[in-house]
């Protein structure tokens, strides 16, 4: 499967997902600029991490904006994965891809380090092939990354499965102190209601080697691989 | 004609606002233990030309909800005066 | 020109008359003004350019040492390492957050200037006291600011040191090191060679802030200078961001003739500098600079310090391609003018010429001076001092709790999970060890690197502590079984003109220069600065070095502490300690005092030898250098990143105070499985280096015996509470 | 007596603002060519107690000056009124 690795100005987590798929994965990568209009035959758009413009005003919001975004939001809207991570998901959530808004860390803090998160559905093509419940050990490097979502409309993303990872201590429990930013319900990643579009704040393109210090984050990749081999080749958009 | 715009982004009230949480108890720290609430948003300052303050007022109200703000987190309001040279 | 006007930038009678010769005629305010910054110290080093000459700069690998805008050095196969640290202790007293972030932005410039990808951040921090809300501000603000900048532009943040002693108060420290790879032949100098070709200014646009900069971190901070203080600059990392992608793209297309970043004295400097290494001439156009303010006059275009800012030197003909890669990533340069071939730089403003002087004068005319140096009376006072004079308590546990949590030797992990030292996914060891190392994905081979300084060495003893300095940064190197290539070094001293403190600063760079001869480490590059002292009270003389390894495969770092059961832990090195200057005074009894313990350095060198030996044949599990806090601090390092306990003997008959906390270089503590420890101990012997067996790895402890007595014992969450915690109840 | 204080807090003229140029050149890209100049600062809001307007006045005022702004690169003004519950 094909994979396309979106580009803004201030992106930077780009270099890592394009590596991750091309020397530890792969399979096909390539990178596409903002100011194109195509996604070409992608058949997962990822959208990285890293500061694109700055994070100037509000992180994502200039990016939104941006001449590809109308490309990414038919794509996602004709039923195309589309996963955003950290500065990706904070642009799917601007653009109005996905439920909720990520605003400044509780403790006003840039934070960088290692993270647990616990798979909450794996019904989806993102987490195919884990198991519920598992746990996954996955860096974060964020300050704006507290999600919020208003109440009502928690509760349905909640009740309609959209929370895709929560974030946990080593033993898989919701606390707090597990909580590096200050997330309503502890919610580190979520889809869309039909399940296509992702977003999270920790780098699983961080997590693909052992030597990096975790391989948890190849789960999300072989998923999608997964899911796309299943659905067979061709099939779909 | 030039005007110039304020527009002030809030945090919505149901939005915890770290920020402001952080002001107030560093002022209750240097004794001002009077202030009861503080909340922490931005302050943009436009300059736009425009026929007539209708026209320009129309513009900053889309520019603030498309951009300036994110109507899932915050609310605005803004003000429109004749820019002085 | 009256005396009141050169007197006021700061130029000394005698140098103006300098002026007036070199240029033949007396200069104009505007060209007064571009002397009075390139002569400064901070440009021209005139008190510090006899003393860096003492420092070796050649060697093998070296491509280029300093005098560009970074060193450079072969790490075989055809590829690079580019680095240089920088210091922005001045700007960071005013506004931390503002300081440090165009610190790292300036040192980033320097990096990509030269063609090379930069691939990771180090930094040097110093502050006062913690206890003060202005040190906690400052502190604060600079870490923030560090963040800030790196964690946008996209490179990680890997590694520093921080201190605090009072005579940083008001002076704090912060020096930013920057390193970056490329291919070799990619490399670009800062030069505007070729008659005719284009000087393209891009970036941000010129502002009136910084003006004067250079001259405001020439002299020492006191009220006045507050008033005298340049509009601070604020850093664009997203221009950064944009700079660094376009203008490595121009090189990579082959598409420039010269790079040259613009920071202290702005375009003055990039322009005389990038002339007189060509030893031609430039003639530009003021009114083509992108401004910012209106109304600027020319020579405050001259010498703003606007962020964000490069000069291209472009062959006429590849003008269209450069714009176009520039468009690329939303840039638009301006032609300011071309290179011509008369070694005079000229700038017109509004039709007519306002500068016409020498390049080479404006930026290599400025005098050297051999200033007086004399020992200060304090160093024989201190030398003196006999830590054997003082009470001391036998609760040795009690006194290891205390040093693990003092800010020195705390866990700096509230500092650096601020910032983001894994993106790029090459560092395969982060901040924690003795050495970083980012991996190259090209070739498979590791970066090692690291920052070091010890500004209470080098005040009891500068000489020594310059070398300390530098064995120090080159064994953290080895430890991770990485091979020294070369160092860059940041001087902070107070103000040279004081006998007392020259006699510092001339004792340290001998020191060093002496240990990188021997050590093998030729100096590529560094940075001075001066005149930090507030009130006329000098902070410790601090020589930082950043030093750079090489390892041969990324796969076979070596790791700084226990990772199982049952392995032999021993002390290899030297038994040479001392309490003098030690982290155990300074905690226990307020005392910086006595004298830190010699180093042989070629000792020192067979031990990194060995080391690096050690490590590449895979003999050993960890190595960790001991430093501050002695022989039990290292012991508790090693013991909780991977949660290993340690069972340890000590010798009967010694001294446990001066045994456990003294320090000394030249000593590495390693963890060795059980059955490799005879060929570890057979390797040494041969070598002539002392290997001294301590006790085995396991349990939930450390536990320390002397005979019968158990002298120290602490669970690992009894230590780690103490060393992990201290800045998040200071700070928070 | 509650009183409600608004304080912005600008950047100094002379003061690069990157946000502002960001915003400015985004609103251009939207089409919003018109827009000149954007700065972007900080709105804050204050409940406190205070005995009258002046006591209030002078108590946000040194608030801000010591707090709210960063005085080496930032300006402030301020207003109060009564308030309302
Ligand atoms: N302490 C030092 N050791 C070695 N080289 C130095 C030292 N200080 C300055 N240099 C060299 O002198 C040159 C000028 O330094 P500097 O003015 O800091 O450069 P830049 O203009 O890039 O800021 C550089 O090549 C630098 O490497
Ligand atoms: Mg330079």
């Amino acid at each position: 499967m094909k994979f396309a690795v979106i580009v803004f100005p201030g992106s930077n987590c780009d270099l890592d997902a394009y590596h991750l798929v091309q020397d530890i994965l792969n399979e096909p990568v390539e990178y596409i600029r903002h100011d194109t209009d195509s996604i070409g035959d992608a058949d997962l758009v990822i959208i990285p991490g890293g500061f694109s413009y700055g994070d100037y005003l509000r992180s994502g919001a200039i990016a939104r904006f941006s001449r590809i975004m109308p490309a990414v939001t038919e794509f996602a809207q004709s039923g195309g994965l589309v996963l955003g991570i950290c500065n990706g998901f904070q642009v799917l959530t601007e653009a109005g891809l996905l439920p909720g808004a990520l605003i400044r860390n509780r403790h006003l803090q840039f934070r960088c380090g290692q993270v647990y998160l616990r798979v909450e559905n794996n019904s989806t093509p993102f987490t195919f092939t884990a198991t519920r419940s598992d746990i996954l050990k996955i860096p974060i490097a964020h300050g704006d990354g507290s999600y919020y979502v208003p109440p009502e409309k928690l509760q349905e993303i909640e009740d309609n499965g959209q929370v895709l990872f929560r974030y946990v201590n080593s033993s898989g429990e919701v606390t707090d102190e597990a909580n590096p930013n200050g997330s309503i319900n502890n919610i580190a990643g979520v889809c869309n209601k039909s399940g296509n579009v992702a977003g999270l704040m920790p780098h699983p393109e961080r997590a693909g080697e052992r030597i990096l210090g975790s391989e948890d984050g190849l789960v999300i990749f072989k998923s999608v691989i997964n899911y796309f081999g299943k659905k067979g080749v061709g099939a779909g958009d | 004609m030039k005007w110039l715009a304020k527009v002030e982004v809030t945090l919505k009230q149901a939005v915890l606002d770290p920020q402001g949480v952080a002001v107030e108890s560093s002022l209750t720290t240097m004794g001002y233990e009077n202030v009861k609430r503080v909340r922490v948003g931005k302050y943009l300052e436009l300059v736009l030309e425009a026929a007539d303050r209708d026209k320009a007022s129309a513009q900053v109200e889309e520019m603030s909800r498309r951009l300036l703000s994110n109507p899932v987190i915050e609310d605005f309001s803004y003000s429109i005066q004749e820019a002085g040279v | 020109m009256t005396e009141n006007s050169w007197r006021q930038l700061g130029l000394t009678d005698s140098e103006y008359e300098k002026i007036v010769n070199q240029m033949g005629r007396e200069p104009n305010l505007v060209e007064l003004n571009m002397y009075s910054v390139m002569w400064s110290e901070h440009c021209s080093y005139k008190h510090s350019r006899s003393s860096l000459r003492l420092f070796p700069t050649d060697g093998p690998r070296v491509v280029q040492g300093p005098g560009e805008n970074a060193g450079v050095v072969d790490i075989g196969d055809g590829w690079a390492a580019v680095f240089k640290i920088e210091s922005h202790n001045h700007p960071s007293a005013v506004e931390p957050y503002q300081g440090a972030a165009t610190g790292v932005g300036g040192i980033l410039r320097d990096i990509f200037t030269m063609g090379a990808r930069p691939v990771a951040f180090l930094n040097s921090l110093r502050f006062g006291n913690l206890e003060d809300a202005r040190g906690r501000y400052l502190f604060d603000g600079v870490v923030a600011g560090i963040g800030g900048y790196g964690n946008c532009v996209g490179i990680p943040t890997v590694a520093g040191e921080i201190y605090f002693e009072p005579c940083y108060q008001g002076n704090p420290l912060v020096n930013a090191m920057c390193v970056g790879v490329m291919p070799l032949e990619r490399l670009v100098l800062g030069k505007a060679s070729g008659e005719g070709n284009l000087l393209l200014l891009v970036g941000a646009r010129t502002g009136r802030d910084g003006i004067h900069g250079v001259t405001f971190a020439s002299e020492e901070l006191s009220e006045a200078s507050e008033e005298r203080r340049p509009a601070v600059q604020v850093g664009d990392p997203f221009m950064g961001k944009l700079l660094l992608e376009a203008t490595l793209e121009t090189i990579e297309k082959n598409l420039v003739a010269g790079v040259q970043d613009l920071g202290g004295a702005g375009l003055t400097c990039a322009l005389t500098e990038t002339a007189s290494r060509a030893g031609s001439g430039v003639e530009i156009d003021l009114e083509k600079v992108p401004l910012r303010e209106e109304g600027m006059h020319p020579f405050e275009i001259l010498t703003s310090e606007s962020q964000e800012r490069m000069l291209l030197i472009v062959e006429p003909d590849k003008l269209e391609a450069v714009e176009e890669v520039f468009k690329r990533w939303e840039l638009k340069p301006a032609v300011l003018g071309r290179v011509t071939g008369d070694g005079m730089v000229v700038a017109k403003y509004r039709g007519e010429e306002v500068v016409r002087v020498p390049a080479a004068s404006v930026a290599g005319g400025s005098p050297l001076y051999e200033p007086e140096a004399k020992e200060p009376e304090y160093y024989a006072r201190l030398s003196r001092f006999d830590p054997s004079s003082l009470l001391v308590s036998d609760d040795y546990g009690d006194i290891l709790l205390k040093l693990l949590s003092a800010p020195d030797i705390a866990s700096k992990e509230w500092v650096w999970r601020r910032y983001d030292y894994m993106v790029r996914t090459c560092t395969v060891q982060g901040p924690g060890g003795d050495s970083a190392v980012i991996r190259l994905r090209e070739t498979g081979k590791g970066l090692a690197m690291t920052v070091d300084g010890n500004g209470r060495y080098c005040y009891l003893d500068p000489y020594l502590g310059g070398m300390l300095a530098v064995a120090e940064a080159t064994r953290n190197l080895s430890c991770t079984g990485a091979e020294p290539v070369g160092i860059t070094d940041c001087l902070n001293f107070g103000n040279p003109e004081k006998p007392g403190i020259f006699w510092q600063f001339r004792r340290c760079v001998e020191g060093m220069a002496e240990a990188c001869r021997v050590l093998e480490a030729p100096v590529v590059g560094g940075n001075v600065s001066f005149y930090n002292e507030v009130e006329g009270e000098a902070i410790y003389p601090t020589p930082v070095v950043g030093a750079v390894g090489l390892l041969e495969d990324y796969k076979k770092q070596g790791a700084a502490f226990f990772s199982s059961e049952e392995d032999i832990i021993c002390l290899l090195g030297s038994d040479q300690i001392s309490l003098g200057g030690s982290q155990y005074l300074k905690t226990m009894h307020s005392k910086t005092a006595g004298k830190p313990a010699n180093i042989d350095l070629l000792f020192e060198k067979r031990l990194q030898v060995m080391l690096r030996r050690l490590i590449s044949e895979n003999l050993i599990n960890s190595a960790h250098d001991l430093s501050d806090g002695g022989l039990a601090v290292a012991l508790a390092e090693c013991c909780m990143p991977g949660n290993y306990g340690a069972e340890i003997e000590l010798e009967l008959q010694k001294d446990p105070v001066n045994e456990l906390f003294g320090e000394g270089p030249s000593r590495v503590l390693l963890s060795v499985s059980a059955n490799l420890y005879g060929e570890v101990e057979n390797l040494c012997s041969e070598a002539a280096l002392p290997l001294q067996k301590l006790g085995k790895t396991g349990g939930q402890a450390l536990i320390i015996n002397s005979g019968d007595d158990i002298i120290i014992k602490l669970t690992l969450s009894e230590m780690s509470k103490a060393y992990k915690e201290v800045f998040t109840c200071i700070m928070e």
